[in-house]
């Protein structure tokens, strides 16, 4: 087995797809998903699956267990200064290597600072509130803050540390500009301190990786990962049972039975940290699309109405197969501010209902859904139900489900009256949704407000609790804005997404709860 | 010319030619017999539809499926060729038998020089080499009448103008020799100027070799001036064959009198037929009797009854019409 | 249209009728294959068009439907509501029977008024070329090339693409069908037009053509009127074949994700989403509609290739 | 000769123009690719700044000129999605789509005229009916679900070929990388062969069957026959040689559709092509890589249009002459 897997790493550009399962190597991954990493830059795009493989070949300072909590990386302790709270202090780990044979400074974080904040990063956002990085000694270095931000640390789970002569020498000070027409060396190349060093990559079709025998944490089991992007579905799920590939990760809901069942293939479920919900404008005059004169949406009737015809469990049985957790709050359990009883939701009532919609329109009216059919588990089915549930009690509405490179402009436009989105919170606490969805939309605000909800107590809630540094005040407030929301129902939530991930027998994976599994971690019965 | 001693090139016996359509079986040729002796040149007239091209296809054995050979038999120099199979039928094709058709302009595949279309047809039916081959080829080219013949083998055929395409055509029917030349309307398609060299060059050529020629049109004229005897067919019937000199001039059966009144006078073409009146019936419509009854003006009670068998007259004429039944003459003699 | 459409009545009924009636229904007599595959059309044409009457329910309307009942196979009772349905009905619940019978209405009416959109769109354009000749002519064939020479999908994502931005909200799922068959019918009408064109040709020098000018009647009018008799065969052919190319184009488009809203799915959505659970387990939601395609498809193909070769008497 | 290729080339840039036209029209359409391009987190602020700096904002007369301008000197930009430059990348995946339409065209060309000679020759054959009926069923479902039935008898059920993907492909020269080389290669190439041929085969063998019995009709083949010609020579030399001048026009045009029709193929087997490519430009709104592959289709189309006149000319003697005297 060792020699096959010497020759397969040593002919690594030019990977044989093994057909039988047997022949692949213990050591060996093949991973298959929905899509490819965007670009190996650590510091260019903020999504998803370029998150998970750039994990692998670079280290974060912190980074995020598969239970959502912290735990060191890079950086073992980070605590509050002392004298100044808008300054945290970051120990770094001794001893770290990059893959070049570097060694890993306090100057490579200060750097990767710079990188991150320069106005072609993808991460600005997230690290808004940062004024600089400065290094103390070779392994301390001071962040300096805006203001006090007790809960910053949760946002560098995905910042990703590149070392500073690498990127000099490369001329990749800075992450791609899509405008100046060139092609970024580190869009290609790699230098982290991570588990894994690139071997090849061929976008979209397959990136190898073996495992770097530098890393600073524990040798991983898998000491290959052949990661491959395979869109279709069908085919994905074809691909690990015909055992061409042994990880499967974006496994469709109702595919699951059939793989339990399957000899030689297992499938590990687990709570995604993503609500899918559906929002509309309730602030308008007059909807784009509906045959009213007035904004439905602005009736509290009618909003009630919507939220007792939705029907969760249905949804859940039928729709999900079980793989969601039905919930009235639009924030995963994992997320600080969430309480139990947020989750609860109210049996569906037609005929009340109904009533509530008779009693503002007589006749109904109609309204069209906007819904992405690319992005979320079932999304564009889930819509079709609630089409259906919604037809029940007088309200015509129409689907206009589209991919999701149409859908989301619309949101971001405020070009749609009623539409689905999923939300994931990488911070792990509400201000995340609070600033991008409740927040009256302006400046750096309410980004994904597509409702035009606006609520200046809210508001200023927000804003405070962005700076407090007592957390049970804090949470108290979080708790407030809860409340409010609720009230006012700006969201009609769905549920949490679950996640599936299909392997073959002897390889043990646990589900992540930003759908981020990591390699290094796997091990083999 | 005929020697009635001599044995006939080819015999035709009896043929019948069948198509069978959804609206019953049609009788495309019905009991057709004549002969063609070695070296003569036999014209075949009727209108369109009557079976001239349909008796060259059968001789040949080239009838457009489902149409077939029903009963009846085909000799040549006294073998049957009629029953033969497919290859050693393709044998006689082209080797023994040689055929023109109506139209040079289609007659030629496109895609091949004039050189390879006659090097391949000598080659297929006489082993020798290809320069060889294409000296003969050049030869017959010229003797055709295809000026510059040794640059002008290598054109392609369109090339050529339509009468030089028929002169090419002939060469290609003959270029393996055969001893009986089917021409089925070979002037049909071409100039008026141009017709008579190419029935010329065809005659010549054939007389050269000792080649017999079926000559098959539906223009009297050209049979006065080219053929020894001449088969007048109607509906798919022998009406009458006889020596083309005594057929003009003294036809015996009526619709041969009728098409010989047809016969246009010096070059001028005129509506041919105009004589008689009404049209050849259709194939699935022929009368009981003769067929030719319900237009022949002599038509007494036997011709609406019985077909009347081709007899045989003096003067190697026959002839198939109730008015020469030797068992009637007495009674008709004076109507 | 109307009056050129009548007019070959008077002209060549006769010739026409006579050629329908006698060689092309003696033709269709004795071609096993062409009778099954008409009783199939037949079937399938009538259950479309009937389906508001004999369709179990109505899956177009989305309030009528119990999401409970998704995923319930053919002939058992549903686990949570107990209806039983003889196809099984899909992951919305809704009876698959109807939902075929609806959804090849839609696929059928996409179909045809794509092909008589390209075959419209064709003769005008071929009778035009022909009529006109010279560089309009050159010009509107150059067209034609590279219309034909570039995919049928490419264009009608390109059509979809280009509508997108012209619909306005609330009419996207009305307007989505009309879209479509613009999409297909315009890569389509080229056929029509070569044909069409080429008899044009023809027909333009002679004299009645010219006569007609003199008293004063448009020429293309009555090109028209001579034209249609002469081309009706291969138009015939060429529609009938467009037809099943059009319905299996609906139905790739439909995977692009291009296509009919999917609460009101054609075959092709069907389609679309049942290849997603044929791994599963849920075979009939794939295979009834694909079945009902294959057969509808394959009918009206060999329909098309049997008119070709009754039609072309060279070939019989 | 000279004449009429000069016609063709500037036809050719007549297509091309008209083409970066339409693309360009359609990309005001297919959505906003600001979106994909940055993370959730973006503030509106920030996705003005990135269109801006796109030029995304500028006139669209603007944004053609320099389009076209960039395209002339096969500058396509960077992709907005795998932020490479996309000549690269479209180079990059060609080879993958090309040999797979290589294979498909030659499967489909010689099962279709094998079958369509043979239809032809053998007309009223039990054999015949049955090829002639089952080479529709092909054509009567759609490719997307012909492709995953494959798959699924083939891959996860026999599991004698693989599912997806090229197989292990080795690298010729400095850009083109082929998969005919080696076992996994060629073995990837089957089901997406077939399944993108299939269509085309149908067709082939459907012209070349129309074809043929309309040559074996004609007067040549008559004559041909009546001079004795051996039935191979007749039916293999002269009819079919004629029947190949309509069957080379339409199938090399047919090439061009091939390259298209791969858009589904690739999607379902996972087939790293451009085709593939194209459709996940189309959901990221990668314009640049759109463009660039409806300008590749354009060039393609034009070139294969080329050889077809070409080969036309080689095949057909009478255009030779007719050609010239056109262009005197």
């Amino acid at each position: 087995m060792t020699k096959l897997s010497r020759a397969l790493s040593l002919s690594a550009s030019a990977l044989a797809l093994a057909l039988a399962a047997g022949t692949a190597s213990a050591e060996t991954i093949r991973w298959a998903r929905v899509a490819d990493a965007l670009t190996l830059d650590p510091h260019s795009q903020n999504e998803g699956p370029t998150l998970t493989l750039l994990r692998h070949i670079y280290s974060t300072l912190v980074s995020r267990n598969a239970d959502g909590t912290l735990e060191p990386s890079l950086a073992t302790s980070w605590e509050i200064h002392p004298d100044d709270p808008s300054i945290w202090v970051l120990t770094l780990r001794e001893g770290v290597t990059f893959q070049d044979g570097s060694a890993f400074t306090a100057e490579d974080v200060v750097f990767s600072y710079e990188r991150v904040l320069h106005e072609s990063s993808g991460f600005r956002a997230i690290h808004a509130d940062v004024e600089g990085a400065e290094a103390i000694d070779d392994y301390t270095v001071h962040v300096k803050m805006s203001g006090p931000s007790p809960l910053y640390p949760n946002n560098l789970t995905n910042f990703f540390i590149v070392d500073k002569d690498w990127a000099e020498a490369n001329d990749v000070v800075a992450p791609q500009n899509f405008a100046a027409g060139e092609e970024n060396f580190a869009v290609r190349n790699t230098n982290g301190t991570g588990p894994y060093k690139l071997v090849s990559r061929d976008p979209e079709v397959r990136t190898v990786m073996e495992a770097f025998d530098g890393f600073w944490g524990d040798a991983p089991a898998a000491t290959e990962v052949i990661y491959q992007p395979i869109p279709e579905a069908a085919t994905r799920i074809a691909a690990l049972l015909s055992g061409e590939v042994d990880f499967v990760q974006d496994v469709p809901v109702q595919d699951i039975a059939r793989l339990e069942q399957t000899d030689g293939v297992k499938v590990v479920t687990g709570p995604e940290n993503r609500n899918l919900f559906f929002s509309y404008d309730m602030t308008s005059e007059k909807l784009r699309s509906s045959n009213v004169d007035d904004n439905p949406f602005s009736h509290p009737e009618i909003r009630e109405a919507m939220a007792l015809t939705l029907d969760r469990d249905a949804i859940q049985k039928v729709v999900m197969r079980g793989q969601s957790q039905p919930s009235a709050a639009p924030l995963p359990p994992f997320v600080n501010g969430w309480t139990e009883e947020m989750n609860a939701y109210d049996a569906p009532d037609v005929a009340r209902a109904t009533e509530l919609v008779k009693s503002v329109y007589p006749d109904g009216f109609s309204v069209q859904l906007d819904c992405p059919n690319d992005r979320y588990l079932n999304d564009e089915a889930i819509c079709q139900a609630v089409v259906g549930m919604m037809g029940r009690i007088g309200i015509d509405v129409s689907l206009n489900a589209q991919s999701r490179s149409l859908h989301f402009p619309l949101i971001e436009k405020w070009e749609t009256d009623f539409y689905l989105l999923g939300w994931g919170v990488p911070t792990f606490d509400s201000a995340y949704i609070f600033n991008f969805l409740v927040h009256t939309r302006e400046d750096s605000y309410g980004a994904y407000n597509g409702g035009k909800y606006s609520n200046a107590e809210v508001d200023a809630k927000i804003e405070e609790i962005a700076t407090m540094t007592d957390l049970e005040a804090r949470d108290a407030v979080i708790g407030e804005i809860w409340d409010q929301v609720m009230e006012d129902r700006v969201f009609l939530n769905v549920h949490n997404q679950l996640l599936a991930y299909a392997v073959k027998d002897g390889l043990n994976i646990e589900v992540h709860p930003e759908n981020q599994p990591t390699m290094w971690t796997v091990t083999f019965d | 010319m005929t020697d009635a001693k001599t044995e006939p090139l080819l015999s035709v016996r009896d043929l019948v030619v069948e198509f069978p359509t959804r609206r019953g079986v049609l009788r495309a040729l019905d009991r057709v017999s004549f002969d063609i002796m070695p070296g003569e040149v036999l014209g075949m007239v009727g209108e369109s539809g009557a079976g001239k091209s349909i008796t060259g296809a059968s001789i040949i054995g080239l009838i457009e499926p489902p149409g077939r050979i029903a009963s009846g038999e085909i000799r040549l120099k006294g073998e049957r060729i009629d029953t033969l199979g497919p290859e050693a039928m393709r044998r006689v094709r082209g080797r023994r038998i040689g055929m023109v058709f109506q139209d040079p302009l289609t007659s030629l595949n496109p895609l091949y020089t004039v050189a390879q279309q006659l090097t391949e047809t000598i080659r297929t039916h006489i082993d020798i080499s290809k320069g060889e081959a294409r000296k003969r080829a050049i030869a017959l080219l010229d003797r055709v009448g295809i000026p510059a013949a040794a640059r002008r083998i290598d054109d392609y055929p369109h090339h050529f103008s339509g009468g030089m395409r028929q002169r090419v055509v002939i060469a290609l029917a003959l270029c393996a020799e055969p001893e009986l030349v089917i021409a089925d309307e070979p002037t049909t398609a071409l100039d008026v100027s141009v017709q008579s060299q190419i029935i010329e060059v065809l005659k010549d050529i054939c007389a050269e070799r000792g080649a017999a020629v079926m000559l098959i049109t539906h223009d009297m004229g050209v049979i006065a001036e080219t053929a020894d005897r001449v088969a007048v067919l109607y509906a798919g019937r022998m009406a009458e064959i006889g020596p083309v000199r005594d057929v003009i001039t003294e036809a015996l059966h009526p619709y041969t009198a009728g098409l010989m009144g047809s016969i246009p006078t010096l070059t001028q073409e005129t509506d041919r037929l105009v004589q008689i009146p009404g049209a050849m019936p259709r194939l699935h419509a022929i009368p009981q009797g003769c067929a030719f009854n319900p237009r022949c003006e002599r038509a007494f009670a036997p011709c609406r009854e019985t077909r009347p068998d081709l007899i045989s007259r003096e003067g190697g004429r026959d002839v198939a019409c109730w008015l020469y039944d030797p068992a009637r003459t007495g009674e008709l003699r004076d109507a | 249209m109307t009056p050129e459409t009548q007019a070959p009545q008077t002209k060549a009924p006769g010739r026409l009728y006579r050629a329908w009636d006698s060689d092309l229904a003696y033709a269709f007599r004795t071609a096993p294959v062409a009778i099954v595959a008409t009783l199939v059309v037949l079937v399938v044409v009538f259950c479309s068009v009937f389906a508001p009457l004999i369709a179990p329910m109505n899956p177009y309307n989305p309030a009528a439907l119990n999401l409970m009942n998704g995923f319930t196979p053919p002939m058992e009772p549903n686990a949570f509501t107990g209806e039983v349905f003889l196809l099984g009905a899909d992951g919305q619940g809704r009876d698959m029977l109807s939902t075929i019978m609806y959804g090849t209405r839609t696929s059928l009416f996409v179909g045809a008024m794509a092909v008589l959109f390209a075959m419209v769109m064709g003769i005008s354009i071929g009778l035009f070329a022909g009529w006109r000749g010279g560089w309009v002519d050159s010009a509107l064939m150059r067209i034609a090339d590279v219309q034909l020479a570039f995919p049928a999908i490419l264009i009608a994502l390109l059509v979809f693409g280009i509508a997108r931005g012209f619909i306005p909200d609330g009419l996207r799922d009305q307007l989505a069908i009309w879209v479509l068959i613009v999409a297909i019918g315009l890569s389509d009408w080229v056929q029509f037009a070569r044909v069409v064109r080429g008899a044009s040709m023809v027909e333009k020098n002679k004299e009645y053509v010219q006569a007609a000018q003199v008293i004063g009647a448009h020429p293309l009018k009555i090109m028209f009127r001579h034209i249609l008799p002469n081309v009706m065969g291969p138009v015939l052919v060429i529609a009938t074949i467009s037809l099943a190319l059009a319905i299996i184009a609906e139905a790739t488009l439909s995977f692009l994700g291009v296509g009919v809203p999917p609460t009101q799915p054609s075959l092709g959505t069907l389609i679309r989403v049942g290849q997603g659970f044929l791994i599963s387990g849920e075979w009939w939601i794939l295979l009834f509609p694909a079945v009902t395609l294959l057969a509808l498809a394959l009918s009206v193909n060999l329909l098309g290739d049997w008119l070709r070769d009754a039609l072309n008497p060279r070939l019989r | 000769m000279i004449a009429f290729i000069i016609r063709r080339l500037i036809q050719s840039i007549i297509v091309m123009v008209a083409v970066a036209a339409v693309s360009f029209a359609l990309f005001r359409f297919v959505g906003d690719p600001i979106n994909s391009m940055v993370g959730q987190e973006a503030s509106i602020d920030d996705r003005q700044a990135l269109r801006d700096s796109l030029g995304l904002n500028d006139p669209i007369i603007t944004q053609f000129g320099r389009f076209i301008g960039n395209a002339l000197q096969g500058e396509f930009g960077i992709s907005y999605r795998l932020q490479m430059p996309v000549t690269e990348l479209i180079m990059q995946r060609l080879p993958a789509t090309l040999e797979l339409a290589l294979v498909s065209g030659t499967l489909a060309f010689i099962t279709g005229l094998g079958l369509g000679v043979y239809t032809a020759l053998r007309r009223r054959g039990v054999l015949s009916n049955v090829i002639m009926t089952g080479s529709l069923i092909g054509v009567s479902l759609p490719t997307f679900l012909i492709g995953v039935l494959l798959i699924w008898v083939f891959a996860v059920e026999l599991r004698w070929l693989p599912s997806n993907g090229r197989g292990e492909v080795v690298s010729i020269g400095s850009w083109w990388s082929t998969g005919f080389l080696t076992t996994s290669g060629r073995l990837a190439l089957i089901l997406p062969a077939i399944t993108l041929g299939l269509y085309q085969m149908t067709l082939i063998m459907r012209l070349v069957r129309a074809e043929l019995l309309e040559v074996l009709r004609s007067d040549f083949i008559k004559f041909a026959r009546a001079r004795g010609l051996s039935a191979r020579a007749v039916n293999f030399g002269h009819a079919l040689k004629n029947t190949l001048v309509p069957v080379i026009t339409i199938t090399g045009l047919q090439l061009g559709s091939i390259i298209a029709f791969a858009i589904i193929t690739e999607t379902v087997f996972n087939w790293p092509g451009v085709g593939a490519l194209f459709i996940s430009s189309v959901r990221f709104v990668d314009v640049p890589v759109m463009s660039a592959y409806l300008m590749m289709i354009a060039l393609i189309f034009v070139i294969i249009n080329l050889i077809v006149d070409l080969l036309y000319y080689a095949v057909d003697p009478r255009l030779r002459v007719d050609r010239a005297a056109h262009s005197h």
